[in-house]
């Protein structure tokens, strides 16, 4: 045993995950987006988690709509199907998809501009349906792609790079979110590895709807002084309601937890995240109140991050469809044009 | 043009919400079921109860089911209307009205036949919202009498109508006697007759829409995503219920989905992704709907995905007249969207065609790999139309160049956008396709053959070119156009629910004028070669269509050559009226007689 | 061919981000300064950093602005692309590049400039930021020495281009006086040269979006919603910043209104809304805004609002390739919407026409009460041109038939949709309009002359064909097409940004092969009576044209009766690439010398 | 001075407002919606309302998208411009409109498929931007004018006469209004003529977006026993907040107030809203509170009515547009055309 660990060190296999693949499996192609972008960060922790959990790159299917962070897609997962689609419109095309193969793992990446302003109508009936899907909001605050003109989400008294500063309501996508009914809504940063992972994690392990919005500066148009999406800014303002660890399906519990400041919530496939609380009484399953403090958030000025809200149980779209377990598009012939009786009967009804 | 045994025209002029329907169904069905040709026109407006409304049911021995101008008897139950209705009529036409309307006060050349409703349905229902739809039922009999409707057809429908519900059928049997029973007193209008023949055996009566929900249900539709719409949601409606009705498994479990989404953009992006991973997916709107669906309709076609959308056509521009009927949308779907795009359109001609399009629209959108038009109207969607019953897709269903995962295995690999074929379309893969090469990165900006982003100019231009070279290979595989008679020297072409008018027009022409006119019915954009041939083959052609810009001309002259082009005589005009035989003989004579 | 003095084309190939952008603009300007006619055109990627660009500087001295093909100097900055860069340029062209990719080591047969970057600027800043930014002004440098640019010229540009920054200007005229010093050690490239001249005298350098957004500014826009997109978002920056600068009263008070909206839908209904109030109110967009304006174009057309909306075209279909030039969005834009619906179209040719039709857009959409759509593209609207210098708009404003008080207490109401003087177009009054009689109800249903609801068949029917001469009559008042040349049996006929590529072709075909061909671009749909004369007045007219499926050959061939239709020769293609003379030249060679 | 009032009564002058108009001048044409549609009463209560407040009818301007309610601006204030224009787009054209004139009283009327469905994004964005506009939504739960389909503000359980059940959550434009930074949102009922009649007034006094959602029953598709917005249930399950009377600008206070049950809001012109409280402790300045205390009604099946949110002061887009105080529509040439020498300087400045 002594000589195995003190021999020379054999080249070292590449990690592969439980169905034996290495992580290159799962990356995508080189990224075009500028150097220090936050969502190549984000496009990181993506591949990463869907390694992680062994998931079959086949078995996932990318959407996005148009954007810097609607690129992304490119970006990761090589080995997945994507459909990058129109400016704003990838909630309605996600929904398509994967109700016509619900076996599909869906992720969908939008950015502010995507999401809040042009796609705002697709966004909101989306959070209603609770279409499952983990639908990553890439929040930079302004439009990266078109060269930085102000995104809704935007912080009032936020200063645009040529001077301008934001004077409207920033809209809280998150904050829409819990209020119109989504199951699983959570907000983290680029720049926390940490968080942003095991959010990602619990996102895919849920059933329905995951929304994460997660700020990603962007480093062109909008990380200098002044700016409210800025990484110093975000920094200095990140508002941390748990420490999150990811406990996968398959793994035991080992750690003890403090009972009252630690909580565990168990996601559709069995895996479950572990909250320890940072902020005292905040529960994420009270809709009501997780509006509330978000709402007093944004007028603070704090960024708070974590787990915002999660109700694994609510009904998805899925289940209210009552769809058969295989994929609707592949559906065998006969399952799918009625037999030569019922036209019969119809046209006996029609005489 | 005098109404004559089992040729004859009649309207009923009532207020919508009123429930004149099932009445109106009554008598189109107990026509129908004593042999004789039918049709049934409902012309309603857009709002929803209240306002005046009017139905016209055709008889026509000789087939005809185009709209006729000219009324050959009158129900006048509006009183709001009732002066303009009967002002129209000509001489010797029989009114039957609402007795208290004292209408026989006007015109004195009219045939006035007053029937007194509410006293006539007092004694069979208490209840005055009954009674009130009652009083329709009444009407019925007394034209039964009046026209000689046979009265057991007319109780055989109303059974049909107020379908197991007995005690309906009871009262409304009774309504139609006291009708009939009210016309004892009448005399009987000359010429106007029913006598039953045997023209309708074997036929059913159906709308459009319907027919269009039953061919999808058979094609095999397994996605519907959509927005209401008049006059396309009793498509969408239809289909619902079809699927409820007939596609669900033994414990329940539908093979299909169904979303009511919020715009039709929503709608459109759902059937894109449906479509995309390999399901039949399909929407229905109208105008408004389909100039919202511009940006995801060019999606469609540049990043080829199939896709099937009803436009059950209305009068635009705009919000125009939602609750009439027009053919105005011919031009802006077939190039729906910015840039060089253009969309293969399906132009069903018939309750038949709605069905046969409502299933084949599938295996052409599978095998183009692109969005499918397909271009219904109010008229050919919202009317009863009698046909021939629906036939029973025999083909198997065409789901286009799929690579599966055996596929990949023998080829190691494959380029989504390769023209392999030489007929401009790929093979595809689906999504979730077990292969570590089947994925592809779909989009609609530029790539190169392997879906990989590309901004090359000689990238970009090729595949242009293939997606035109496929657009013009979709000729040979969509419905060809339907040619009646040959070698005369005039010719006529149209389409869709012109179609009825357009060949009673023919035998009117040659009846009155021994004027031969040979007619070309096209039944897709792009235009199978056969168009061009019927133009070359004819001095004179004539383009008839329900819109004022003449769309399907234009459409026309964008692909024949001059010389060609330079026969087209375009008559095109719509007031938002299904268009009658008279006006289309009328038109052609004004040219002809020049 | 082959580059001679003031005659020649060269492409500085980089990465974008890297700020070469105010290099090229000061070689640019030191041509111009220099009385050397100019052209600079930017290729670009569609993202933020860090991938290959190309910009291109044409200097000749015959005054051709057209896009060349070839190219005579070549500047590679961009390891990426350099192999492929090199290997597409003609034996003997020069090129200057950076010393450490050792390009010499390819081929033998051109001429290899090699400068050490990095090594000249380091001494010039301490800031590795800061240093990358100058390695691009010393290839400027080593260029004046190349070409014989004179240095002065050069630092005056560099004071224009870094205007009131003295630093920045004073770091950018060493790193330059040190490119320039490099090549002190290097032979001139033989033939190229540029010297001074005097053709560029009185005139500007400006780009499309920034002439059309001055045009609105002059044109008394009053309120501007738009929404980003590449290629226009440019002109409604641009546009932002002239109003701030110039259309503020002594305290501040603006003049206009400007919002972002939140998407394309609602740019054009708030510019809709706030055309009915009876501001001058427009919008810009490209191809997948334009598609979204679908409804809402429909609904300006049939109630008759005012609005100007630009499309500076890009590459479609769908998301294409938004950072390359075509003309594309003609046949859909001019039909856009459901139902027979049609819309004026304008098309700029020139920077000076965005100037003009920027004013006169707002004069044409208030007389014509429906919303006028620009035709600019990408290589119009974000490339620098020369131009005469804008004129100023001597007319007064048009602002279109509108009734205010006084005139309605003189009539004592109005009929807004009646034709009262035999053009089409009614008159409107304002909300707000102080008098009881002022107010009409606008909506996209069926309207009478008073603007009533109504479904009738005849008011619908008369009220379109209203519309139809309205449009019809436009032509009379859209800007005229221009012609050049006459008497040849050959035509030309093209639109917008087409321009400088036919002209020169013009000479080119007559210089090489002595082939007169007359010349008409158009400048509006629907055309002017002019343009179906200029057919008529030719065997075979050339249509050319930037995109694939021959959109303006299109049109024409939907308005000319057949004979003339038969003259048209499509010549449409489109790589995304500006149209340049030699693609016309040999296109047209092609037919006539078949 | 018994003599005049034992006199036979000269034939009675109409009512009229402090202009001199009588309110047939604030009448519309003749309704074609349903007789007993909600939205007819709501049509009268905006005519009276804009009578009594004694606005000049030239003043208003009308906007509506399409729907059976979007119609209803045909049926009032027959004197007034009136923008009817496609569906969902509502906010749009009216925020052109009246930026174009702010001096115009701008009335917007939708439907809850106009609002909740196609409209939503516009509607989102309107919220944020505050635009001067009284906005009604004539909220029937079902789309009336295409016969009866369930729109988004269907609670999930109501029933459709078909038999359809409502099964996605309803969407609350209330809450979603207030949560969006909107300034004034209220609930009322076409039948309860009061509150409502003080809502409007109150709402036409507001300088900013008014947002009033009004519960409208459909008579014909959506007023039937297992529905949320019939007649009958909503007079089962109205929660009023308040007790509403608006107080004209003019108006000397005369009642006493009990402190502590009873407040006043001052609005925008100096009228004041006064309520008296029927929940204890409801305070409508509380923009998280009212949005945690809707989504508890909402939760609990109760039609929460009466002044839900107010914040006089919010900014609109017009002071932050800073616009002068007359139309830009009609500002005279040399104020919207440079003079020449700014084109001169302008190609000066690219020579
Ligand atoms: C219909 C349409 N309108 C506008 C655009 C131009 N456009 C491209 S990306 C973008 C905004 C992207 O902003 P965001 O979603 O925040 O993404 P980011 O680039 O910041 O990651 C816009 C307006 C478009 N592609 N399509
Ligand atoms: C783009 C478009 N899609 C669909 C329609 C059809 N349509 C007319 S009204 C309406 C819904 C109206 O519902 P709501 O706004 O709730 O009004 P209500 O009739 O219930 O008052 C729809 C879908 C349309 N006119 N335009
Ligand atoms: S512009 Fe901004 S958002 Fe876009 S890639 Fe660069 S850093 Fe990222
Ligand atoms: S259908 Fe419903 S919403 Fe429409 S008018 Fe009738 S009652 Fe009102
Ligand atoms: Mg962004
Ligand atoms: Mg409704």
């Amino acid at each position: 045993m002594a000589s195995t660990s003190t021999a020379p060190a054999a080249p070292a296999e590449p990690r592969v995950n439980r169905l034996g693949l290495p992580i290159l499996e799962y990356r995508g192609g080189k990224t075009t987006l500028c150097a220090g972008c936050g969502h190549n960060a984000i496009s990181e922790r993506i591949l990463e988690a869907y390694f992680d959990l062994g998931i079959p790159p086949e078995q996932v299917a990318k959407f996005s709509g148009i954007g810097c962070s609607s690129k992304s897609p490119a970006y990761f997962l090589g080995r997945s199907h994507a459909f990058n689609g129109v400016h704003g419109r990838m909630p309605a095309v996600a929904t398509g998809a994967l109700l016509a193969n619900r076996t599909l793992h869906g992720v969908g990446v939008s950015g502010d501009g995507d999401t809040a302003s042009i796609g705002m109508g697709q966004f909101v009936h989306l959070m209603r349906r609770n279409l499952p899907l983990v639908y990553v909001i890439e929040d930079n605050g302004v439009y990266g792609l078109t060269k930085g003109q102000f995104s809704a989400t935007a912080d009032p008294g936020s200063v645009l790079k040529g001077g301008a500063v934001a004077d409207l309501p920033a809209i809280d996508t998150c904050a829409l979110a819990i209020q119109l009914g989504a199951g699983f809504v959570a907000r983290s940063f680029s720049g926390d590895k940490k968080q942003l992972s095991a959010l990602l994690h619990a996102a895919i392990a849920h059933g329905g709807t995951a929304l994460l919005d997660v700020i990603s500066p962007c480093v062109t148009f909008n990380d200098h002084q002044g700016s409210t999406k800025s990484f110093a800014y975000v920094k200095a303002h990140d508002e941390p309601l748990q420490e999150l660890s990811f406990v996968p399906a398959l793994e035991e519990i080992t750690l003890d937890h403090e009972p009252g400041t630690t909580a565990e919530v168990t996601l559709h496939d069995g895996s479950r995240l572990r909250l320890r609380k940072l902020e005292a009484g905040y529960d994420p399953r009270q809709r009501a109140a997780a509006v509330a403090r978000l709402m007093g958030a944004q007028a603070a000025g704090e960024v708070l991050t974590g787990l915002l809200f999660v109700d694994p149980l609510a009904p998805t779209l899925v289940d209210r469809l009552g769809l058969p377990p295989e994929p609707l598009a592949t559906l065998p012939p006969e399952r799918v044009r009625p037999p030569r009786a019922v036209l019969d009967a119809i046209n006996a009804s029609l005489r | 043009m005098a109404p004559a045994v089992n040729d004859f025209s009649l309207q009923v002029a009532t207020v919508n919400g009123s429930g004149s329907q099932s009445s109106n169904s009554v008598l189109l069905r107990a026509l129908f079921q004593m042999g004789i040709p039918v049709s049934g026109k409902n012309l309603f407006p857009s709002n929803i109860a209240g306002l005046p409304t009017w139905y016209t049911i055709r008889a026509s021995r000789d087939g005809w089911v185009a709209r006729k101008k000219e009324l050959d008897l009158l129900v006048a139950m509006n009183g709001e209307t009732a002066a303009e209705d009967v002002a129209a009529l000509r001489p010797g036409t029989p009114v039957v009205y609402d007795a208290p309307l004292g209408l026989d006060q006007g015109r004195a050349d009219l045939g006035w036949y007053p029937v007194p409703f509410d006293a006539l349905v007092a004694p069979l229902a208490p209840d005055a919202k009954l009674r009130k739809l009652l009083r329709n039922m009444v009407y019925v009999g007394t034209l039964s009498r009046l026209l000689e409707l046979e009265l057991p057809e007319v109780e055989l429908a109303i059974g049909r109508v107020f379908d197991g519900k007995p005690k309906a059928v009871a009262l409304n049997v009774a309504a139609a006697r006291a009708g009939f029973e009210h016309a004892g007193a009448f005399t009987r209008p000359p010429g106007l007759a029913a006598r039953r023949m045997d023209a309708t055996r074997g036929k059913i009566i159906v709308d459009g829409n319907a027919a269009a929900a039953h061919g999808a249900l058979f094609g095999g539709v397994t996605v519907l995503a959509w927005y209401p719409i008049t006059p396309s949601s009793s498509l969408a409606e239809a289909l619902i219920a079809d699927l409820a009705a007939h596609r669900r498994g033994p414990d329940g479990t539908p093979s299909y989905a169904v979303v009511q989404a919020e715009d039709e953009l929503s709608a459109i992006g759902m059937v894109l992704g449906a479509g995309w991973a390999g399901a039949r997916a399909m929407t229905a709107t109208s105008g408004p709907g389909i100039s919202l669906m511009g940006e995801l309709a060019g999606l469609g076609a540049y990043a080829e995905i199939p896709a099937v959308v009803w436009d059950v056509q209305r009068v635009g521009p705009s919000t125009g007249l939602p609750t009439r009927t027009q053919q105005a949308d011919l031009l802006s779907t077939a190039f729906l969207s910015h840039g060089d795009t253009g969309h293969p359109l399906l132009l069903p001609g018939s309750v038949e065609e709605c069905f046969t399009f409502g299933h084949q629209a599938f295996d052409l959108a599978e095998r183009l790999q692109t969005p499918v038009f397909v271009l219904s109207d109010l008229d050919l969607g919202m009317n009863q139309w009698m046909a021939e019953p629906f036939r029973y897709p025999e083909a198997p269903m065409d789901r286009g160049k799929v690579l599966g995962r055996a596929d990949l295995e023998r080829l190691g690999g494959f380029a989504r956008y390769a023209d392999v074929d030489g007929d401009g379309i790929g093979w595809r893969t689906l999504p979730g396709t077990d292969h570590p090469r089947a994925a592809y990165f779909t989009r609609g900006s530029g790539h190169d053959e392997r879906a990989g982003y590309s901004e090359k100019g000689e990238v970009y231009e090729k595949n242009m070119l293939r997606l035109a070279r496929k657009l013009d290979g979709a000729r040979a595989l969509l419905p060809e156009p339907v040619a009646t008679g040959a070698g005369a020297e005039v010719g006529v072409v149209a389409f869709g629910s012109s179609d009825p008018a357009v060949r009673e027009s023919r035998a009117q022409l040659a009846a009155e004028r021994g004027l031969a006119v040979d007619y070309l019915r096209v039944r897709a954009w792009p235009f199978a070669a056969a168009v061009r041939d019927f133009v070359a083959a004819h001095q004179r052609v004539y383009v008839v269509e329900q819109n004022r810009d003449g769309q399907l001309a234009g459409l026309l002259r964008l692909e024949l050559a001059a010389p060609l082009a330079g026969r087209l005589r375009s008559l095109a005009r719509s007031d938002g009226l299904p268009l009658d035989a008279r006006t289309v003989t009328d038109a052609v004579l004004a040219h002809e007689e020049a």
